[in-house]
């Protein structure tokens, strides 16, 4: 169980390690979600994103989202780690890993870390398209 | 009495800056500073009024009553995932 | 868009190819589920597990669910791998990665694979417990 | 005619094997080589009671006419994942 923000790339090999540190002998199921950099928003040509965290308080909302899940279904082993900085096509902004004994808890759990994450927890990007550039 | 204000995102590159000390009255709530900060910061208008309050790394109603050495954040909507 | 049944390891390192080859500049989510043998079932303390396949068939069905997915969701990146053979506790027994613009569809597309899976698969189970064994 | 009867899991155990060839009647619907098999080998009775028939490799209903050569599977409540 832990929160990360971090300005350093979350590689395949670390959603690997983050989806890693979440087993259990006792789970059934691990459910990894990856927000990525994608080349199109709403019509527009997307280059790049740019993270900025509100850090100290993302980082306690993010203990606090991990206790919601905890009170919610019982568990325990969820990771989330989210990217700050300058984000380039199919780079990863955020993963989420949820380790549950059923897979139906796990994925409800990891949807709504990542649908809970964007409503409380003071993250904003700014797309750099094509002709110009904006907060979002 | 001495607060400290942050600035993000949109906010933050209006105001040119991320953080600011202010002096305030003894007395001034959180609605009481952003109605300051409009003023002295009018191109932050809409987009302050668009945002949330944090103290001290808590969410705040606007009618707090800030403490000498608050740190007062304006948190324009999320985005991150 | 692949499916294999195999009798080789999943590891974490195979997970990790696997969710890579799904994405695309073009999307915005990867949604990946590890179904890992669990240490207790039901009461009992299980063992390892022995999955066996009507190859041929499994394959066919395994193709059948991706056109599924193909049809009601507009999405072609999806793998499946499912491992035959004896499992350890721990080990992976399936994987599936879902990549989509976005996290809706792909969380939609990976949870229904995974229950599709277990109804038109033909892929069985003996579950090797404390003082016995037997088909689940 | 000659046809190709398999069987997997539970009913492969039953039986001791997982394949066998068989000479049946022209006309024998895949029901009744369940029946025909139900006689031969007792033991598999309740196992093949759940089992769904697939037809090379195909689902297949129980009054399906088998033809020479056909592969015909007995498949017992699917448990993978």
């Amino acid at each position: 169980m832990f929160i990360e923000i971090t300005d350093r790339p979350i590689t395949p090999e670390r959603t690997m390690d983050v989806s890693s540190s979440v087993r259990r002998d006792a789970h059934g199921a691990v459910v990894t979600f990856n927000g990525v950099i994608r080349d199109h928003s709403e019509g527009r040509k997307v280059i790049s994103m740019e993270y900025e965290a509100f850090r100290e308080m993302a980082e306690k909302k993010l203990r606090e989202l991990l206790e919601e899940i905890k009170v919610r279904w019982g568990i325990e082993d969820v990771a989330i780690v989210h990217r700050v900085g300058k984000l380039e096509i199919g780079e990863t902004a955020v993963v989420i890993a949820v380790a549950a004994s059923h897979r139906k808890t796990a994925f409800e759990a990891c949807q709504y870390a990542i649908d809970r994450l964007k409503q409380i927890v003071p993250i904003w990007k700014k797309e750099v398209f094509e002709g110009g550039e904006g907060w979002v | 009495m001495r607060i400290k204000v942050k600035l993000f995102a949109r906010l933050r590159e209006l105001a040119a800056t991320g953080e600011v000390d202010m002096d305030v009255s003894p007395g001034l709530t959180a609605g009481g500073l952003t109605a300051m900060l409009k003023e002295k910061l009018p191109r932050l208008g809409k987009s302050l009024d668009s945002a949330a309050v944090a103290v001290n790394g808590e969410n705040a109603q606007s009618g707090v009553t800030l403490k000498a050495g608050d740190e007062v954040a304006f948190l324009p909507p999320f985005s991150g995932g």
